[in-house]
């Protein structure tokens, strides 16, 4: 099982991750830089937090057009299992991987806090670990984190049981409290608040390490070892 | 050589805290005979085209692929020589 | 002769021209002249300051490294670098971009000395927020502190805001950073080996900033100033672009030095590199990327552009560290060499357009300013206690207190900054000092920052050794044994005595007390001319002091965490109001003396709390600073966002015979309130009698109200929306 | 009722680097005869006044008391009936 942590220009959760899957999940990780042509027997892409190009312009505008970016579609079309944080969500945002957009806080402040969720689907890759309704204490950090997506796009993504995690109470002004959502085959997951911030008990919470604990699960029931 | 001046704002179906936020601030140093405030972008670019036409189609162009995101946002842009 | 006006507006005086012309024994060029300027600039060469800052001790408990730029300590084999900096008037005028650009400045003190930035602290001071500007100042500085340190991933844990009308006109923006790395990894700020090739790396050269040491940061500010000074635009995209190139280049092995281009731009970096090498240098300023056209040769040389370093590196590698910095979008270019003798020579389009001994721009002469104490003083340390009303209502005055901006909880701020990326901050912001995990050991890191400056103002020498006492109080009570300092000196004009009496009593104070308590002081900065035109600055000299937990798991917060424990209370409690927070907001008075401080006392309260940390007996522990015992009380049961606690304090044969409201919320020194299992409570207590600790159990904790003794009785609701509620924008 | 369009934009002498990134980023999506590319605000604001002249003198002053900063800034309107 090999997970791949993508790296932007200005990605700054990247060694955050690679540390959890490394040190605290045990599993065989790699840093694949954007500019990156080909994806190498990975399992489960991971795509950063951070600030990729300073979000300059809009976030993960332009990290979208990455050469890696191409490679990561397909890896994503073909099934494999990509879950963007933060930064990540709205890079997958830009790329059409997931549906939506954000737009910046309504408080139009950063927002960096513990916050609490709601698991709303237990049945997807990401989140078979917990059990449905469960409230989870994770940390969010972000200035944009307030989804966006039209009415006809949001009654498509509750029809199809797409909202994996809501806000217990909504931080920034999330439509219908969205806090992460999976893709309608659930192999890719945006989700603003970070579960690698809330995977070791000395940082106060190991609320957000069942999401790394179910896709090591679902990977050796697939039968990646 | 051409310049473009881009305007990106907000679908008019999103809501626009950041206008709000100004719309008050504004209102608190007595200014109080505003209606709305709406923020958005500007954006100046200079660059080579053989004429005013192929100037236009790469700036829409820009737009539609990098400098705006459809899903929440609209752009114009008006291109004159520089 | 050059004409008087060119040096003049440059910020050199006659007696400092005559002494460039000696040295040089001809006319110096424009860019030399320029060079002299910001090389002799107090924010550069520290004339005025110099003889003092030698009074600081630089040995400590650790082997301490005081470098080119920033310094640290080593623990095992970590070096800790950490400095701070200041950024007052830059932020004074633009101040989003001034805030930012601070930060982006020490980061690079950081990481041109080797080490990756782990966390930032933020020390600010705004006149009240009942004006206008200084709220647009409070935001903008907020504002640019987060958009500046959460793109580059460093967190932002730690910090303080005081509010104070001497501010109004001249905010103080002091930013600090840590970094780490091994020890042998340390690199060093020096050029070196003839023929070795220099680089510039980093962002391009524009006019921006031209001047900003000379004239901006070493004169005073006036309003409505004709030469409104041009104010850079912080890119902490290619700030964390250049981090982590800088980081691949060190790793490569082929660096000789390598140094931040900050204050005076080239000038600085190059001439300093060259001295501290003991080497020539020569640069082609032809070579240097510029993003506008038709800049003149001291333009490139002065330009104080962000985001820009240089770097010596080992003949035959610069096209392999060239790539590294390629890969970053980032240029990498050389624009000079190492040369035999110690001249720096500067060519631009066929010419020479400097020539000079690098040693003599490196030697700023040194002044011994004249001070005075100031005729006013006396009359303000005169305090008749009898002539301040004892308040009726006691509740009343602890919610005016926990409303005061400069008391009331700062989660407004620290919720702006990322304080938990790179997942080593394990005691956020909101408790006494903030910590982080060392990964890969069992020990941990702890920061804190402080200077009351309304003690520093009734008193300098005394309040600037309660400002590195209250920080090292502050660092023992979440679990650390204090290793170091570092300073940012913030005063008003040196060239008016009673100005520089107070620099002088403060640095005096921060070299005692830090011999004291066996701490090197191992950077700094100085920040001299805040001034606006309502007068000075109170002095601050703002304290930064890291300290070393050996064990990560023995970390402590200032909250209470469960019924049923002992609140003990270590230290005395004396009749003092003079310069309290207190007199201050509820008497609207800046008077009396600084509470008094006795270092013997003050060691033996840390020592006893820290060994009751170590043994593991204590759940929590809070010293008390502004607002005194009541607040310090409030804040130990709702500072913790997640779960409050209530409190019954009843002295008893404890009961100190002094005023109540010197009890409640008088400021004395060397208290801290811990709380324990009633088992521990007297093993708490034999630990204090053990070190001459005064030592009373004072309380319990319990319940949803915070009761004192019959004076105080409040729900814990209530104190929180207060104390949370004020800070809000 | 007046219609304001405003530009903010960073004065001259200023470095912009989100046009400089923003710039290399059209020039990676192969749009390769850019010159140059700033970035700026444009804000639209609506308002009652008693003419176009007062409308022009209250956005003069909005814009140079809150809504650019003149020591990086500058700004261009232009008032229409709405
Ligand atoms: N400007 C700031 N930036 C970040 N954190 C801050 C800032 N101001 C205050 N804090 C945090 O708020 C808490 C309380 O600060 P303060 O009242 O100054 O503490 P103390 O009196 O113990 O020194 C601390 O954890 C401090 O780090
Ligand atoms: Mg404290």
């Amino acid at each position: 099982m090999k997970f791949g942590v993508v790296v932007f220009p200005g990605s700054n959760c990247d060694h955050d991750c690679y540390h959890v899957v490394k040190e605290v999940l045990k599993q065989p990780v790699e840093f694949i830089w954007h500019k990156e042509t080909k994806l190498d027997n990975f399992d489960c892409l991971i795509i950063p937090g951070g600030f990729s190009y300073g979000d300059y312009l809009r976030c993960g505008a332009i990290a979208r057009f990455s050469p890696i970016m191409e490679e990561v579609i397909k890896f994503a079309n073909k099934g494999g299992l990509v879950i963007g944080i933060c930064n990540g969500f709205q890079v997958l945002l830009e790329a059409g991987l997931l549906p939506g957009a954000m737009l910046r806080n309504k408080n139009l402040h950063f927002i960096c806090k513990f916050v609490e969720l709601k698991v709303e689907n237990t049945d997807t890759p990401f989140s078979s670990e917990y059990k449905k309704g469960q409230i989870i204490r994770i940390p969010v950090a972000h200035n944009e984190g307030n989804y966006y997506i039209d009415e006809k796009g949001l009654a498509e993504l509750k029809k199809n049981n797409q909202i994996v995690f809501r806000y217990v109470e909504n931080p920034n002004g999330a439509l219908d409290d969205i806090a992460g959502i999976v893709n309608k085959e659930r192999n890719v997951l945006g989700m603003m608040p970070h579960p690698e911030r809330s995977s070791e008990i000395e940082l106060t919470s190991k609320d957000g390490f069942p999401i790394f604990e179910s896709i090591r699960k679902w990977l050796k029931e697939h039968g990646k070892s | 050589m051409f310049e473009a001046a881009i305007k990106i704002t907000l679908k008019k179906t999103v809501a626009d805290p950041q206008g709000l936020t100004v719309k008050h601030a504004l209102e608190s140093l007595g200014f109080n005979s505003i209606a709305n405030v709406w923020m958005g972008k500007f954006i100046r670019i200079t660059l080579n085209a053989k004429d005013k036409t192929e100037a236009e189609a790469k700036v829409s162009e820009m737009c539609k692929k990098l400098l705006s995101n459809p899903i929440i946002e609209d752009f114009s842009f008006e291109v004159s020589n520089a | 002769m050059v004409s008087p006006d060119i040096y003049k507006a440059l910020g050199l005086t006659d007696a400092e021209y005559g002494k460039i012309e000696e040295i040089m024994g001809r006319e110096p060029s424009s860019t030399e002249l320029a060079m002299f300027s910001v090389e002799w600039s107090e924010h550069c060469g520290y004339p005025r300051s110099r003889k003092y800052l030698r009074l600081f001790p630089q040995q400590g408990k650790y082997p301490s490294l005081v470098g080119e730029d920033s310094g640290g300590i080593i623990v095992d084999d970590i070096a800790i670098i950490f400095k701070m900096e200041s950024h007052n008037h830059p932020s004074q005028v633009e101040p989003k971009q001034g805030a930012a650009t601070g930060v982006g400045g020490i980061i690079r003190d950081i990481f041109t000395a080797g080490a990756r930035p782990i966390a930032s602290l933020d020390s600010l001071r705004f006149g009240p927020l009942s004006e206008p500007y200084n709220r647009y100042l409070l935001k903008g500085v907020v504002d640019g502190i987060s958009f500046y340190g959460n793109c580059l991933g460093v967190p932002t844990v730690g910090g303080e805001i005081y509010f104070d009308d001497s501010y109004s006109g001249n905010c103080l923006v002091n930013a600090m950073s840590i970094g780490i790395c091994k020890k042998e990894d340390i690199a060093r700020a020096r050029a070196g080996g003839v023929g070795n090739p220099i680089m510039y790396v980093g962002s391009s050269t524009g006019k921006d900033g031209i001047g900003g040491c000379s004239v901006l940061a070493s004169h005073e500010f006036c309003e409505g100033e004709e030469k409104r000074p041009t104010v850079q635009i912080g890119d902490p995209f290619t700030e964390k672009c250049l981090i982590e190139a800088t980081m691949e280049t060190l790793a490569t092995g082929h660096v000789v030095g390598i140094k931040d281009m900050g204050a005076a731009g080239l000038t600085c970096s190059s001439a300093e590199m060259a001295a501290a090498g003991g080497v020539g240098m020569e640069i082609d300023l032809d070579k240097v990327p510029l993003r506008e056209t038709g800049m003149e040769a001291f333009e490139i040389m002065m330009s104080e552009s962000q985001e820009r370093m240089l770097v010596c590196v080992k003949k035959g590698k610069e096209k392999e560290i060239k790539k590294i910095f390629e890969k970053w979008d980032l240029h990498g270019v050389v624009i000079g060499y190492v040369t035999e003798g110690t001249k720096l020579k500067v060519n631009y389009q066929g010419k020479v357009v400097a020539e000079i001994e690098t040693d003599a721009l490196a030697k700023a002469p040194i002044y011994d300013m004249p001070f005075e104490k100031p005729a006013y003083l006396d009359e303000m340390n005169r305090l008749d206690l009898n002539s301040i009303p004892l308040p009726k209502d006691q509740n009343d005055v602890l919610l005016k207190l926990l409303a005061s901006p400069t008391i009331a909880s700062k989660e407004w701020v620290y919720e702006q900054y990322d304080h938990m990326v790179q997942i080593g901050t394990t005691v956020l912001p909101g408790s006494d000092a903030s910590v982080l995990r060392l990964k890969g050991t069992k020990k941990g890191l702890a920061a804190t920052t402080d200077c009351n400056s309304r003690y520093c103002l009734l008193n300098p020498y005394r309040g600037a050794q309660i400002a590195v006492a209250e920080a090292a109080r502050n660092l023992v009570c979440s679990g650390a044994d204090p290793a170091a300092v570092t300073d940012c000196l913030n005063f008003g004009n040196p060239e008016k005595p009673d100005r520089f009496w107070y620099f002088k009593n403060c640095v005096e104070g921060i070299a005692d007390a830090c011999k004291s308590l066996n701490l090197p002081v191992v950077s700094g900065n100085v920040s001299l001319y805040n001034e606006s035109p309502k007068g000075p600055i109170n002095p601050t000299p703002t304290i930064g002091m890291i300290g070393i937990l050996e064990d990560i798991d023995r970390r402590v917060t200032q909250f209470f965490k469960e019924d049923g424990n002992i609140i003990v209370l270590l230290g005395e409690t004396k009749e003092e109001i003079g310069g309290s927070e207190y007199l201050k907001v509820i008497h609207e008075k800046v008077a009396g003396n600084a509470p008094e401080l006795d270092l013997e006392k003050e060691k033996a309260l840390q020592k006893t709390v820290y060994d009751a940390i170590q043994q593991g007996l204590v759940k929590s522990a809070h010293d008390c600073s502004e607002g005194g015992l009541a607040v310090a009380l409030a804040e130990c049961c709702i500072s913790n966002k997640d779960k409050t606690v209530g409190a019954e304090i009843a002295f008893g044969s404890h009961l100190p015979t002094i005023r109540t409201d010197a009890l409640l919320f008088g400021e004395s020194q060397s208290r801290i309130i811990v709380s324990c299992t009633e088992k521990n409570a007297l093993k708490v207590s034999a630990l204090a009698k053990e070190n001459k600790v005064p030592c009373s159990i004072i309380g319990k904790t319990a319940g949803k109200h915070l009761k004192i003794d019959g004076l105080i009785d409040l729900p814990l609701e209530k104190l929180t929306g207060t104390w949370r509620g004020a800070f809000v924008f």
